[in-house]
């Protein structure tokens, strides 16, 4: 149970925290804006630095901001204001720029019918390498590397409309993995799997956290980002309203009611047994 | 007189077809082997102009907004479902909706061409509409004679502030059924009545589907106001 | 296997052509082969005066069958629209309108005469013969090979690459859309949406409409993910080598010399 | 906290089920079976009897077999074998029977733009009304009720797919609200809704139990499942593998393993905390 490790992670992250500030990001925001229709920002300066290896849950209502804050860590989403700092060096949003980027932050969308463009799984699971320039002996070997990790082999010349809604998620996150990118970014990645293939992903991404991956989950399911995040953004009206770890935010009553959030039951029936 | 007999009993035909339970087909794309090469290749030919110019201008527009090209391949895509869709009916026919007026009024009739000539080889191979020896002529007729039609009198009727909806029902419905004259003529000028040649086969071939063709086209019309002013809204 | 995976099926029955290529006996030959094959096919159909197009007819359908696995019932269904079509037009070739009584058969109708001549006899005959013949090509091919592998040998023939994008793109959201609408008329159903005609087409149009706007809505997220992924304008897929073999190449050879053979003799003697 | 109740629940319920069987029930299947493809069932031997007021979860995992049977009872999909009967009329499938049996079995589609397909949200909201005949001056009262009732008014004019996620989930609830049926089929409601309007569900749910409605909700969330829950009903691959109150279901680890289910937090923590 991880309350228990509570302040040590707490002092552990500060540290970290501290240590970042001298040393090098591997993404920073500066005083982002963005806005979809005038007079309205769907983001509003924001400000984080995210470190090589953190689990970090984005959380917050529907239209809080979380996708348009992934779109922008990827550089789909061009900044009105601020500034995207990767290892240190300021995006100009040049095509080499956005290269270098993409290659090195992926993001699973959260419907895979919204990411899946090919019409065979090996073909849409090759479709980033190609546009990185990656030659097709490379594109093929790497293809059949993560089909042959995540299961997929099988499907490899299946359309992927023929797979069921569990194993389009793990083809959309092939898509992603085979770029070897250093963050991933999860947009809602549990919204309508099944408890099998839930575990199934809680296993996926332990794995990746083991290669040195860093991860960004934007969820609405607080257990998890109990359990499993070392790290909590909360995210109301496209500003960063907290960014801390979770025992901070979840006994922080007011960002619990600012961001409509709910409190993790684990959360409370520790705290209930801590107290008995 | 000799005419409206012919008509008349072609009338006849139709009905004795229709209620007699075969599936009513859509008589607009030419079936797969039904042109002699000569006719196949000059259809095609005069297809050329209208893609290349449909081709350039899209590759203008993508250059410009990338995004542009999944939009075209989403219309793409949604004519191509609406014409593997029946319309409801009583009956249980098979005819459907063409939907290359709709696409036509909205990026013009070049780009249109493009799309069509795609949709009509999908339709081709995933639902055996049309074939690919006639593809020429069905992209002629389908794909370049009657959006052209529909996006002249949608110009039309905008200049001359018509009615929305009606412009957009006679701009759809019209290309429709102008749509159709063409697959007639094509047929007519392929396989002359021996006894009429080109024009009488032209009237048989016309006659012969008409009775489906019209209500076919004033439903399309209805539909194409519906998606169009349901567009609007957005 | 999931029953999911029927529930699609059952979904894009609309598309039973798709169906049968990716199960085909012949999905594993090479497409280049099966596209020639088949066009060529199509073009000696048309050249000939009709026997040798039933040959060809033969062969495509014993193909289709014996190789591709396709059972002889469904196959008679998918053929049978196309047939209706070829045999109503072919009765409008057939019949003749006269003044007077000529011809082999004719029926008087309100002071006329429908009738019909040897030589309409003849040409609708044959025009109806080679078209039906034709048919069984075009779906040799589409009852051998899915779309998309159809769409890169166009690639390889050099056709405007802005028409292969849109060609991939179209195909794949070809299902995309035809799931929505599905669960769209489901959901219609399950609201009583087609309770009688008038209601149908109230749904039918509604169901259009809004299909058309998530087709925009869909265009749009699917582009960022292709950004996400670094797409610049160019659409690139792994696909898998299927290379022919001696004995396919060798066997299209011999069909092909039987038949323009057959071809040579037919114009001989006709 | 419901765990301390649930040997009177039991009770409470295996009496209702013998009471009900001598009784009417609401909705009933009997020896279903349905196939969309040949040679497999995605159906398979489906009893159950469906009693007024329940409060009826379904879990399974994706392609189990919850979205068919919920179709089943609505009759789309139409049994090939086995029959429905509703109040105790067995359904012919009759155009007057459909009617009837539509009218009073609502069902709310797990997506939102798989089942709004009008272009307005009164629109929307009055579709199923127009359909079974009402006139529109009655129309129009109901739906403006419904409206009111659910905070949909001020989009009363607006077009649905502008909507965010929570408030489309509104409208499509309104759709069957509307129509003032028995029984509400909900398929995965809460699957990508936030923490607010997951409790605006919860809010709605309960008011709609409170009338009477009886609520059929098909869900992974087991937390879900065994706060709310009177009676689960699990499914694995087209079969009704277990029919009982939630304590017994998660008790068992058999049924667990076998449809591939976790336990729910808040089970295993009372479970925890009975025992010390």
């Amino acid at each position: 149970m991880r309350g228990v490790f509570s302040s040590d992670n707490y002092l552990a992250w500060r540290r970290k925290d501290i240590n970042m500030s001298m040393t090098k990001h591997v993404l920073k925001v500066e005083h982002a804006y963005f806005s979809y229709e005038e007079g309205r920002y769907a983001l509003h300066d924001i400000n984080v630095s995210i470190n090589k290896g953190e689990k970090i849950a984005v959380i917050g209502s529907n239209g809080a901001g979380k996708s348009t804050f992934f779109l922008t860590l990827n550089g789909v989403v061009k900044l009105l204001e601020g500034e995207l700092y990767f290892h240190g060096e300021k995006l100009d949003y040049s095509r080499n720029h956005l290269v270098k980027l993409r290659k090195s932050v992926g993001m699973v969308f959260q419907n895979p019918d919204d990411q899946i463009i090919a019409s065979t799984v090996e073909g849409e699971i090759s479709f980033g390498l190609f546009n990185i320039g990656m030659k097709t002996k490379e594109v093929r070997t790497k293809v059949n590397g993560v089909m042959q990790e995540m299961n997929l082999t099988e499907y490899a010349k299946r359309p992927p409309h023929f797979l069921s809604g569990g194993e389009k998620k793990r083809v959309t996150i092939a898509d992603v993995v085979v770029m070897e990118p250093e963050i991933i970014l999860f947009d809602e990645p549990m919204a309508s799997l099944d408890c099998k293939n839930t575990a199934l992903f809680r296993e996926q991404i332990d794995k990746l956290h083991k290669r040195g991956v860093t991860l960004l989950i934007s969820t609405h399911d607080m257990n998890f980002v109990w359990e499993w995040a070392e790290r909590v953004i909360v995210f109301a009206d496209g500003e960063i309203v907290a960014d801390d770890i979770p025992t901070v935010i979840f006994e922080n009553d007011e960002i619990i009611s600012r961001a409509s959030l709910q409190k993790p039951l684990l959360f409370e029936s520790e705290k209930y047994r801590n107290k008995v | 007189m000799r005419k409206k007999e012919k008509n008349l009993f072609i009338a006849l035909l139709g009905f004795a077809l229709i209620f007699s339970k075969i599936p009513t087909v859509n008589a607009m794309h030419i079936m797969e082997g039904y042109l002699q090469p000569g006719y196949c290749v000059a259809w095609g030919v005069l297809c050329i102009p209208f893609l290349a110019l449909g081709i350039i201008k899209i590759n203008k527009v993508v250059g410009e907004h990338r995004k542009t090209l999944l939009i075209l391949a989403m219309v793409g895509a949604y004519t191509f479902v609406l014409s593997s869709l029946k319309f409801p009916s009583v009956t249980g026919s098979s005819s459907h909706p063409t939907g290359t007026g709709l696409g036509a009024m909205i990026f013009g009739p070049n780009v249109m061409a493009v799309i069509g000539i795609i949709v009509l080889l999908f339709q081709a191979i995933l639902l055996a509409h049309g074939g690919l020896t006639t593809l020429g002529a069905n992209t002629f007729s389908m794909a370049i004679a009657g959006p052209i039609v529909s996006f002249g009198i949608y110009k039309l009727g905008t200049k001359l502030k018509w009615n929305r909806k009606v412009t957009v029902f006679l701009a759809a419905s019209l290309g429709n059924l102008f749509t159709y004259c063409v697959t007639s003529v094509q047929l007519g000028i392929a396989h002359p009545s021996v006894t009429e040649g080109i024009g009488g086969a032209i009237g048989e071939f016309l006659g012969i589907f008409a009775l489906t063709q019209i209500p076919l086209a004033i439903i399309e019309g209805l539909l194409t106001v519906a998606v169009f002013i349901g567009l609007e809204v957005y | 296997m999931h029953h999911y995976h029927n529930k699609k099926h059952h979904n894009h029955r609309t598309l039973a052509f798709y169906h049968y290529a990716m199960k085909s006996g012949l999905a594993y030959v090479n497409p280049d082969l099966k596209l020639w094959v088949g066009i060529i096919s199509l073009v000696l159909c048309l050249l000939s005066c009709g026997f040798t197009s039933i040959v060809i007819a033969v062969i495509m359908i014993g193909v289709i069958l014996f190789f591709g696995k396709v059972n002889v019932k469904e196959y008679w269904h998918l053929l049978r629209i196309p047939f209706t079509f070829i045999l109503l037009s072919g009765i409008v070739l057939l019949v003749d309108i006269s003044r007077i009584e000529e011809g082999i058969v004719f029926i008087s109708i309100l002071h006329r005469y429908l009738i019909i001549t040897r030589e309409s006899l003849f040409t609708a005959s044959k025009i109806s013969v080679k078209a039906m013949c034709s048919v069984t090509c075009l779906y040799m091919i589409s009852l051998s090979t899915p779309m998309h592998e159809i769409i890169k040998v166009l690639r390889k023939w050099k056709l405007p690459e802005i028409m292969i994008e849109l060609m991939f793109l179209i195909y794949r959201f070809i299902f995309v859309l035809l799931e929505v609408y599905y669960n769209m008329k489901t959901a219609a159903k399950t609201r009583l949406g087609y309770v009688n005609l008038r209601r149908s087409y109230q749904s039918f149009f509604g169901i259009c409409t809004n299909l058309f706007v998530i087709a925009f809505q869909k265009a749009s997220k699917n582009f960022d993910a292709m950004e996400a992924r670094g797409y610049d304008g160019n659409l690139r897929f792994l696909e898998s080598e299927k290379p022919a073999t001696k004995k396919q190449l060798g066997l299209c050879g011999g069909y092909f010399l039987v038949i323009i053979i057959l071809l040579g003799v037919e114009r001989i003697l006709i």
